[in-house]
């Protein structure tokens, strides 16, 4: 078997996080998230943990909702959904993200699509996990130019949830809601605690023992090629292509 | 029993007047991509765009023609295909009154005027740069809690117009929205409701209550279009899928005016010059 | 693919404990009128009702059986049977914390719940006497409004069990509840959801878009009991009309705490002494 | 062709309240305002005069809501329903009506089924026509022992709605939102002015010319019991089965 890709690294290790949860949403356009949740979800059910509930937006088949699109906002704002995902053309050191664009809004130089859900989301789901690939002073800024959503609030503010981690393709850090400061957690192979400062464009904490991000075992990268693969298929096939080789 | 009031594609977009605010479903949802072309080949002019909760091509396009004036969303974007060409131009030259809103407030505003109340409340918002831009909503303290509990509330946004493009509508003017509820709350927050059908099938949707569990009753709507591949080249639940290559076609095009342009030119979407 | 976790009826009284604030539908909208029974016969105690909007059958017996503390409705009654003898008395005694309500305030009151949000608004109810009776309902002044106008809002109430029936679940749990939409915001709303049906069908109703309009999803299920004719003496659309004729016997029996022990005995619902 | 029936002429001067509504509807267990409403629509089908949604909650077949049992309100309350009937255990002269009981509550000596959807409908339908075939001392009362609605709201009270009549087994009523009255319109075959203030408990204005109720015409009759009845028969059997003789 040949090693696992960077995309399967990020599968793996955001399953990992998953493990436990009841109920896992995952958004829009989000391959990577979906797979590492189908993933959770075979391993919690194979080793009799139970039941986990995989909700992907994307997919008619792993949409369970008939209230509308408004159904899982509801499902979220009362507790329902532990685990979700929300990424950012910026992410700043307090976890504050910007899905809105660049530049002195309104005023912006470059505007991307909009905030979508995360108004909400990032603050009454318990688990909300950060991912961007794209790991660069650009993406990973001191202060975000707009706040779709913020990453702490003031104590007064209704706030069950909010962000559990940030990965990218270059590392894992852990938040601290408290101090509202990032924790570098594990590296990539190939990446050093040096390296991740030098791509990052906020101040951050570091763990004692930063190690490299574990690999799947090969059970696992077994199980993401023979049994995840062909479910993401049906619903990205552009990313089972180029990941995979598969076709639809 | 009722027959179906059965007008054109072009009396739809006629009946969408200068100006309205507009209640445009997402990509998901059935998107009347025949009526937005008549919408750009009669030159409207000052719509309003209230998207629930975002717009892709139908958005974009009625930007790029300059139908519009104002948007409400949670997102413009082409998704897998790349960001919205005419809305970034648009955004970033200044010429779009944005409100940047978020999924739930723009279900809950519509929920608003849906149960004739005044205004909704919802979680989250609060410390966001979307909320500190809209002086139009308006935080309290919960009223049920000792202490110091802030809710935002969203005021009711009642639409002029909603228009949708959905899979059939039964002889008696039902439509099928399925499990797209929240067309539902779109047209149930407008004055007046217009939809494209891909086609008209037999018989009464209430006859039955597993065919009436996925029904509009046809009570709300003012008006329907045979439409067929009304969603072109976006996608239709059950029906057909979003024709990639054409949006990819598209948002290479729309890239500049004169690609846009040259697109609807070639589409054959004239625009006839503004009255 | 999950399958069904099935269990008895008598299970599904046992998780409703004692003191729960229980959810009950409307006599349109499918009564658990088998898991009524067993409540009786497990001799639960302290239920609290929350109706929505109102109960028939199914809050009387639970009131004259002694399994009911209060009750939360916009209306007990025997529709055109007549009223509802048991509550009648009970209330007349004195012997029932009721909370008059009306039916818009209790949908309001659920969609809190399912929306996340501490309360919601709505119209109406100023000046009259439910209003001045329900200390747990506040008004505020409409903060969008120049001129004084008030607004009433009604907090949340989480329910701690659902329990209903339906025409069938599917192979994998997912519940048929149809154009009752009513019964998702009552299940939306509290911790635990159980189910009656008359049949398990195969398949899944996911697999079309038509057949997944009436679906309640699994995941929202704790346990489904197989109950054919759980709703009777009351109807299930569709499937089967109200046993006029026993309802009628009911009510006569009613009347008076014999009539309605021997109405029990007879039915050979014998209440177990409570633990 | 035999006279109209008590039940018929309630039919008939019920359908002229409604005949140029969009949109009527009618609450559970009321075959009257279900049949004069379906013979409004009828009427106003018949003489091109456009279309009328009835919406009978009691028939499922009338009943044209898939957003649940909220659809009602949420319909009303944003001011769709132009017509809606409504009763009471007592109604006093503003108009207030009582649906929950007798006595001084929660002390009733005689406790009735409750409030049901009163509160909100009574204050946004425009036209709340009140229905009360019995009329005396006991149900027509100086002041109601419950206000389950009231007739009249305070300036400040959001209240597109209220009641536009009173329609009893002996007489009709047009009430008067301003001053909070009730005034005699037309009394039935059979009954006078003085009668009526008899049978009357509350104090009520007298219109100038107070006729006889109009009977239904001949044709109107006939379409009554050729057209209407067979279609009431459907939903309210045993109604149907005692005024026209009608099995299902």
């Amino acid at each position: 078997m040949t090693d696992a890709t960077r995309e399967e690294l990020l599968i793996s290790l955001l399953a990992d996080m998953l493990a436990e949860d009841k109920h896992v949403a995952v958004g829009a356009a989000s391959p990577i998230p979906g797979a590492a949740a189908l993933l959770a979800k075979a391993e919690k059910a194979g080793r009799g943990g139970g039941r986990m509930q995989v909700t992907i937006i994307h997919s008619r088949r792993h949409n369970p909702f008939t209230d509308g699109s408004r159904e899982l906002f509801d499902c979220a704002a009362r507790g329902m959904i532990d685990s979700f995902f929300l990424g950012g053309v910026q992410i700043d050191g307090q976890a504050n993200i910007n899905l809105v664009g660049v530049g002195e809004y309104p005023n912006l130089r470059k505007r991307f699509p909009g905030s979508f859900g995360s108004a909400l989301m990032y603050y009454v789901v318990p688990k909300v996990i950060l991912f961007r690939e794209e790991h660069s002073p650009r993406t990973l800024v001191k202060k975000v130019d707009f706040i779709s959503a913020p990453g702490a609030s003031e104590p007064e503010v209704h706030r069950p949830g909010g962000p559990h981690a940030l990965v990218t393709g270059r590392a894992v850090f852990g938040f601290d809601r408290e101090r509202a400061r990032f924790r570098l957690q594990t590296v990539h192979a190939g990446e050093t605690v040096d390296s991740i400062r030098e791509m990052t464009g906020f101040d951050f904490d570091v763990a004692d023992d930063v190690e490299e991000t574990p690999v799947p075992s090969g059970t696992r990268l077994a199980r993401i090629r023979d049994e995840i693969a062909p479910q993401i298929l049906t619903f990205y096939p552009e990313f089972a292509k180029r990941i995979w080789g598969l076709a639809a | 029993m009722r027959d179906v009031d059965m007008i054109t594609v072009e009396e739809i977009a006629e009946a969408v007047p200068d100006g309205a605010l507009l209640g445009v479903p997402a990509d998901y949802s059935g998107v009347p991509m025949a009526v937005t072309r008549a919408l750009v080949v009669r030159g409207a002019r000052g719509l309003r765009l209230y998207c629930l909760p975002l717009t892709t091509m139908q958005g974009d396009m009625l930007i790029g023609a300059g139908c519009v004036e104002g948007v409400e969303a949670a997102a413009v974007t082409m998704g897998e295909y790349g960001l919205a060409p005419c809305f970034s131009r648009a955004f970033e030259a200044g010429g779009i009154a944005m409100q940047d809103s978020t999924c739930p407030a723009l279900h809950a505003q519509l929920q608003a005027v849906e149960r004739g109340t005044p205004f909704m409340p919802l979680r989250g918002l609060l410390g966001s740069d979307i909320a500190k831009n809209r002086p139009d909503w308006r935080v309290i303290s919960n009223p049920f809690s000792n202490e110091e509990d802030p809710v935002v509330l969203l005021p009711a946004r009642q639409l002029d117009v909603t228009v949708v493009h959905a899979p059939y509508a039964d002889s008696v003017g039902n439509v099928f929205i399925g499990r797209n509820r929240e067309l539902a709350t779109l047209i149930h927050a407008a004055k007046q409701t217009f939809v494209t059908v891909e086609k008209i099938i037999d018989g009464d949707m209430f006859e039955t209550e597993s065919t009436a569990a996925g029904a509009l009753p046809a009570f709300y709507v003012s008006g329907i279009a045979e439409a067929p591949k009304g969603a072109w080249p976006l996608g239709l639940t059950d029906q057909y899928d979003p024709d990639g290559e054409e949006l990819r076609r598209y948002v290479a095009a729309a890239r500049s005016p004169e690609g846009f342009a040259a697109y609807l030119a070639d589409q054959g979407i004239t625009s006839r010059p503004a009255a």
